[in-house]
């Protein structure tokens, strides 16, 4: 994992100037970030005053940018019913190029997996349009919290890839690393507000590497979990048991930054108009695959389970070398049976350490 | 609930009666099995196989409208292993001999063999119960919705402070409400014999207060509940009537008198936010505002008062109830102006004691209030009965069976019950509406054992029809034995199956509730 | 875009969940990590909340009976209307001719409201709701 | 600047130009393009799908019953199953669809060449082989003898007659049986396997290519192998719920593989690597 950084070039920044800077992104840009709501939640928002809001760096957002690129519902298109005919038209839905900042390297993973996910196939125009005018502005994890566990699927607590700035918290300020060349348009741009970093800066960098890796409160078996479903030696009684406690609500696909399940439906607005939809989908819902006449494929609650394990921790890891699970830990504590991926995890490795 | 919902998961001892609560509180059911996975056990009285009976540790699978029977005999049991908390009864109860008088002449193996339940597991139950350091129960309509509905509720009662589990943090009995704000409107005085904050109208002090506060003199003698006002009849005694915001076209007992009755009225306005089966009846229909388009509380289950905040404007010329009833009451002679909704709960701090420091602007800055608050100070009340029972001393009311309205007999040999599902909310009137949980569940079904569906010669999906004696309705055939032979089951979420036109509507005199979970119905396979 | 706090409306649960809203609509729902009772989760019904707000069957006007057929009217008429029909309940028949349901699904607020209208200005203790359904 | 990106999401209008009543459950929708340009440019191949839209009823793939050999028009057999087929079976011929594909992976029409071809159906199962019928038939020279084991309810039930009358003339051994006979009904009565006992098949050079419900699905695979017939000899069409067609939303998630790309069309072997329910005994 990562040593001295592979990241093109660093400066620094002090936490003095960080809303300087922001103020002058937020010009060009819309500026999301996360944000602690007075009610005090963290969620990523889109900031219209800057001086209103605390930017909150430190508690993993509730929500990640899954939101952002694909969000819960958006419109595909319109349709209108004429004597004439049945007519689409493309949706008029405008996207403002956006600037994310403060992403944590789970959730800048999730967003490498998701440009995997919407281009391999087919383009996918409605991400990539969203994807194209962004620009993410990540921040290392030096105090990962309790649900986290990065470290074992190979996402964090430190990343190198993925975003276009990304800070690490060495105290009083920032060590600036720029990945792609918008990173690097940003800090010519705007270079008043950065200063060169030294060696010394880098060998904080390092330092807080090691101390964040040290932070984890658990261990979580990812790598034996995957070679045990690539070598299809689970258990059916794992499955069995995870399912019975599943109660179906798709909050851990819904929270999940890299479940991309979608479905699409038609909206009627009046009798001759309507719009077309995606919206979130997730794999443990019966109506998910059941077939139109009723014959459900997936027959039972367990076979929605195993897909959605297998998926992410075997076929997944088939097509990008690396599970889906970014260890984001938001799945972690939230299922209203016990049915999360640490669980699964750790049934699937009873026995086997 | 005497506890708060999160005080569930340190329980030791999880006794669930009447209560499908994996489907009908899911977050209930969640904090239940976190205690289950850290040791807690958990008992299920409950005549179906439900999801949580399936994760519990004791089911017992009692005969419907047995709950008093089951429950004595686990008192019973109680008394004889010495698990009964004497000092507790000593210092906080009365009525206790007359209890033990009753219990001690119980034959318990002709009990548990009324019930249906092996005397063992009972015995089992009641030790598991007795002997816990903290326990709760929670029961929900499954227990009230039966004509001895409040004797069931007051045996639970019996058993709590028999084994002295009440008064105590993650300690207590806990009814779990069925609607998002049921127990607010009752706080609220949306019942024909109290006034706010379980003021009873009977009483004249009482009345002075409200009298002098609203400037109005007000009517004495308690009002008709909604099942009296619903099933008057074509020639009632209500000839007019104003509903917001529901639809007991669906919801209420016997569907049919219930039609006949609100068509039979001069008068029927209904404000909704669909034009649900009750608003298709009436002369004035309002379009409300959604819980998305208006502010306000609602009060949950735990009485938590909590803030409704505007998200977005109401579409076209939709108003907030509050307005509506504004304008009425202005055009009929009693003027109300209220600015804002926080307006309002000022007043109902200032009139209703357990609401006396609730005011908007601390619900707004905090995740809400449990009532008892009696002022600006006070923090709340997270579990209800501490140090005291609201009435002084906690009575022990000793009940004996008392079976149901109406039992299967050789016309209609198998027992109805009904209930909820975990898609679909009350009528369906918004549920229905989303394409999601319409592709998860969009039909009712009718759950059936496989026994009798064999008897029947029924296969799976199957449409057949079901009839009581007092309706009958075509639905699909589920066959499973979550239900026992001789039992079926559904929920009333579907309009296009409307089960109430089939249930009885024998009620709890005590309670005014239905008994919407026992009649006799008879299945026949739809001729193809 | 803006994510406002509110309570659910489907059970006795009472979960704290953001509506999500954009260019006037609700357009999703999701949990309260810090909230008591959804503590970052909600059910199905919650997360698919916003389905409902935004349906075209919602209604929109008033209507007023004309024959068989509700028609739309004017909040005027509406109102007139009915407090014409209520107010002579109420001289011929008394209070106690008038029932009132209230709603276990509206807020405390309106069934305060609702009842005080019941009592005060339709002169009945008819008021009721479906608390035991 | 971000490019513009085609949207892959967007119908295009489509015409019925001809509506064909098989049976009292399935009618074939000849369809072209409104966009005449479109139209004569559009190809596709044996095995593939559409995305078909009807109005307030969203998409359902519908795979093409015609085959691309006799260009200008998309044939699309539909048995009423759904919200979405019950409102196609109300088109009349005029009324405009939506259309966008074609998707899938088709069947594998070079491997099949000089081969004997086996083909066994039931019901609508019929539909995504009758392209691959037809092709052959239009370039009779390239392939093998070609026999059809067709399986139906009832003798009334029986679909596709004019093609199966068809076919018959220009030398295929079409060989037909019901669930249950009616009166007049003198041929076969049993399951479609029950028609595989006469058949005598040159191992060597055959492939069977097999579509129909679950239950005759795993008989027929059953049969085959007896008879001797390698996994690799053996290609179906999986038929799953699908919304997007293009392998992102995976709905169709077949243990690891996509129906909509990584299908429809699989070799038995291909399958029996996967748990999924048709495999499972």
């Amino acid at each position: 994992m990562p040593h001295a950084s592979s990241m093109a070039d660093s400066h620094l920044l002090k936490k003095d100037h960080l809303k300087g800077f922001l103020r002058k992104l937020a010009k060009e840009y819309r500026l999301v970030a996360p944000v602690r709501n007075r009610h005090g939640d963290v969620l990523f928002t889109v900031i219209d005053d800057l001086d209103a809001v605390e930017i909150e760096l430190s508690e993993p957002p509730q929500n990640s940018l899954k939101q952002f690129f694909l969000p819960q519902q958006e419109q595909l298109s319109t349709y209108t019913i004429t004597p004439e005919g049945y007519d689409f038209q493309p949706t008029k839905a405008t996207i403002p190029p956006t600037v994310y900042f403060g992403v944590h390297p789970c959730d800048l993973s999730a967003v490498l997996y998701m440009d995997v996910v919407f281009s391999r196939q087919q383009r996918d125009p409605f991400y990539l349009r969203r994807r194209q005018g962004s620009v993410l502005i990540g921040i290392n994890c030096n105090n990962p919290s309790p649900k986290c566990f990065c470290n074992a699927t190979g996402s964090g607590p430190f990343i190198e890839m993925g975003s276009d700035l990304q800070l690490t918290d060495l105290g009083d300020r920032f060590l600036v690393e720029t990945g792609r060349t918008s990173g690097h348009t940003l800090t010519e741009r705007w270079q008043g507000f950065f200063s060169p970093s030294t060696d010394k800066d880098r060998a904080a960098r390092y330092q807080a590497f090691l101390e964040a890796r040290g932070r984890f409160s658990r261990q979580v078996h990812v790598e034996q979990a995957i070679r045990r479903l690539e070598a299809d030696t689970v258990p059916d009684e794992v499955f069995a048991k995870l399912s019975l406690r599943c109660q179906d609500c798709g909050g851990c696909a819904y929270l999940c930054p890299t479940c991309t399940c979608f479905t699409i439906s038609d909206q009627p607005l009046d009798a001759v108009n309507g719009q077309r939809l995606r919206s979130w989908d997730a794999c443990t819902f019966a109506g998910f695959t059941v077939m139109a006449g009723g014959h459900n494929p997936v027959q039972a609650k367990t076979g929605a389970i195993r897909q959605r394990f297998t998926h992410k921790l075997r076929d997944d890891v088939r097509l990008t070398g690396r599970p889906s699970c970014v260890g984001c830990g938001r799945c972690v504590g939230i299922c209203f049976g016990g049915t999360d991926i640490v669980r699964f995890v750790e049934r699937t490795c009873q026995g086997s350490l | 609930m005497t506890n708060s919902i999160n005080e569930i998961e340190n329980a030791e001892v999880i006794l669930v009666s009447g209560s499908n609560t994996t489907e009908a509180h899911p977050q209930v059911a969640r904090r239940m099995l976190d205690a289950v996975d850290r040791g807690a056990r958990l008992i299920v009285i409950d005549p179906r196989r439900t999801r949580l009976a399936e994760c519990s540790h004791l089911h017992l699978a009692l005969r419907p409208g047995t709950d008093i029977p089951l429950l004595n005999a686990m008192m019973r049991v109680l008394l004889d292993e010495g698990l009964a908390d004497e000092l507790f009864i000593e210092m906080r109860t009365e009525n206790f001999l007359a209890l033990r008088d009753m219990l001690n002449r119980l034959d318990l193996e002709e009990t548990a063999a009324l019930t249906g339940v092996p005397l063992p597991l009972i015995s089992q139950a009641a030790q598991l119960y007795g002997r816990a350091r903290k326990a709760v129960i929670c029961y929900c309509l499954g227990v009230t919705q039966h004509v001895c509905g409040t004797e069931n509720v007051q045996t639970i009662a019996n058993l709590a402070m028999l084994a002295g589990h009440i008064e105590k943090e993650d300690t207590g009995v806990d009814p779990l409400r069925g609607q998002n704000n049921v127990q607010g409107a009752c706080d609220m005085g949306a019942l024909p014999n109290m006034l706010p904050s379980y003021q009873a109208v009977a009483n004249q002090d009482y009345r002075d207060k409200f009298e002098r506060a609203w400037g109005a003199s007000l009517p004495e003698a308690p009002g008709k509940t909604l099942v009296e006002m619903t099933h008057g009849g074509k020639q009632g005694p209500i000839r007019g009537m104003y509903i917001m915001g529901e639809n007991p076209m669906l919801s209420d007992p016997t569907l049919s008198k219930v039609e006949e009755t609100l068509r039979g009225l001069d008068f029927l306005a209904v404000s909704d936010i669909f034009l649900t089966e009750t608003a298709q009846l009436a002369q004035v229909v309002f379009p409300a505002a959604c819980f998305a388009e208006k502010s306000g509380s609602f009060t949950n289950s735990e009485r938590r008062v909590q803030m409704v905040r505007q998200a977005v404007a109401p579409p076209g010329e939709c108003r907030t109830d509050s307005e509506i009833i504004m304008e009425l009451s202005s055009r009929l002679g009693y003027a109300m102006e209220y600015d804002s909704s926080a307006e309002v709960m000022e007043e109902i701090a200032l009139l209703s004691p357990i609401y006396g420091g609730m005011h908007h602007d601390r619900l707004d800055q905090s995740w809400g209030l449990q009532w008892p608050c009696w002022d600006r100070s006070h923090p709340g009340t997270p579990f209800l009965h501490k140090y005291y029972f609201t009435r002084g001393r906690g009575h022990f009311m000793p009940a004996s069976h008392t079976p149901p309205g109406e039992l299967p007999d050789a016309e209609y040999p198998l027992l109805l019950m009904t209930g909820r599902i975990y898609h679909h909310y009350h009528t369906g009137t918004m549920t229905r509406k989303s394409e999601r949980l319409n592709r998860e569940c969009n039909h009712a079904v009718l759950q059936i054992n496989p026994e009798d569906a064999k008897a029947h010669g029924l296969r799976q999906g199957e449409s057949v029809q079901l009839a009581s004696r007092r309706g009958q309705i075509t639905l699909a055939a589920s066959i499973t034995d979550q239900v026992e032979p001789g039992m079926v089951y559904t929920t009333f979420h579907f309009h296009e199956a409307p089960i109430n036109r089939l249930t009885n509507d024998a009620f709890d005199t005590g309670s005014g509730c239905p008994e919407y979970k026992v009649c006799a119905v008879r299945v026949e396979k739809m001729s193809s | 875009m803006q994510d406002v706090l509110t309570t659910c409306v489907y059970c006795g649960c009472g979960c704290g969940l953001y509506l999500h809203v954009e260019d006037g609509q609700v357009c999703g729902s999701q949990p309260s990590r810090h909230h008591p009772v959804s503590r970052d989760n909600l059910c199905v019904k919650g997360w698919h909340i916003h389905e409902s707000i935004n349906h075209p069957d919602r209604l929109t006007t008033p209507l007023i009976r004309k024959g068989d057929a509700l028609v739309p009217a004017t909040w005027g008429e509406a109102l007139d209307f009915t407090a014409q029909q209520l107010g002579h309940i109420r001289e011929n028949h008394g209070g106690k001719a008038i029932g009132v349901l209230a709603s276990a699904k509206c807020t405390n607020e309106e069934n305060y409201l609702l009842q005080k209208f019941a009592r005060t200005a339709l002169a009945t203790n008819n008021v009721d709701h479906c608390a035991r359904l | 600047m971000p490019q513009t990106i085609t949207d892959i999401y967007l119908p295009r209008q489509a015409k019925v130009e001809q509506i064909e009543v098989e049976n009292s459950q399935i009618s074939t929708f000849v369809l072209a393009f409104c966009d005449h340009a479109y139209n004569d440019a559009f190809r596709y191949q044996p095995g593939q799908f559409m995305m078909v839209s009807m109005p307030h009823c969203g998409e359902a793939p519908i795979s093409i019953s015609s085959t691309p050999t006799r260009p200008g028009a998309i044939h699309l057999s539909v048995r009423r199953a759904g919200k979405l087929t019950a409102a196609m079976h109300g088109l009349r011929v005029g009324d405009t669809i939506g259309l966008r594909g074609p998707y899938g992976r088709p069947f594998p029409m070079e491997q099949l060449q000089k081969k004997d071809l086996l083909f066994v159906a039931g019901g609508i199962g019929l539909a995504p082989l009758r392209g691959v019928l037809d092709t052959c038939l239009d370039q009779r020279d390239q392939f093998g003898t070609l026999t059809v084991l067709y399986g139906s309810r009832t003798p009334s039930d029986i679909a596709f007659q004019t093609d199966l009358d068809m076919w018959r003339e220009k030398g295929v051994d079409c060989r037909l049986t019901v669930d249950a006979a009616e009166p007049g009904w003198d041929a076969q009565v049993g399951l479609v396997t029950s028609l595989m006992d006469g058949l005598h098949p040159k191992l060597e050079r055959s492939t069977a290519l097999i579509c129909g419900p679950p239950l005759m699905f795993r008989a027929v695979l059953g049969r085959l192998t007896a008879m001797g017939f390698r996994d690799e000899q053996v290609l179906t069409t999986m038929e799953r719920h699908m919304k997007c067609g293009v392998g992102i939303c995976r709905h169709c998630h077949m243990d690891g593989k996509l129906a909509c790309v990584d299908g429809p069309v699989f070799s038995l072997a291909e399958l029996r690597k996967l748990k999924i329910m048709e495999m499972e005994d």
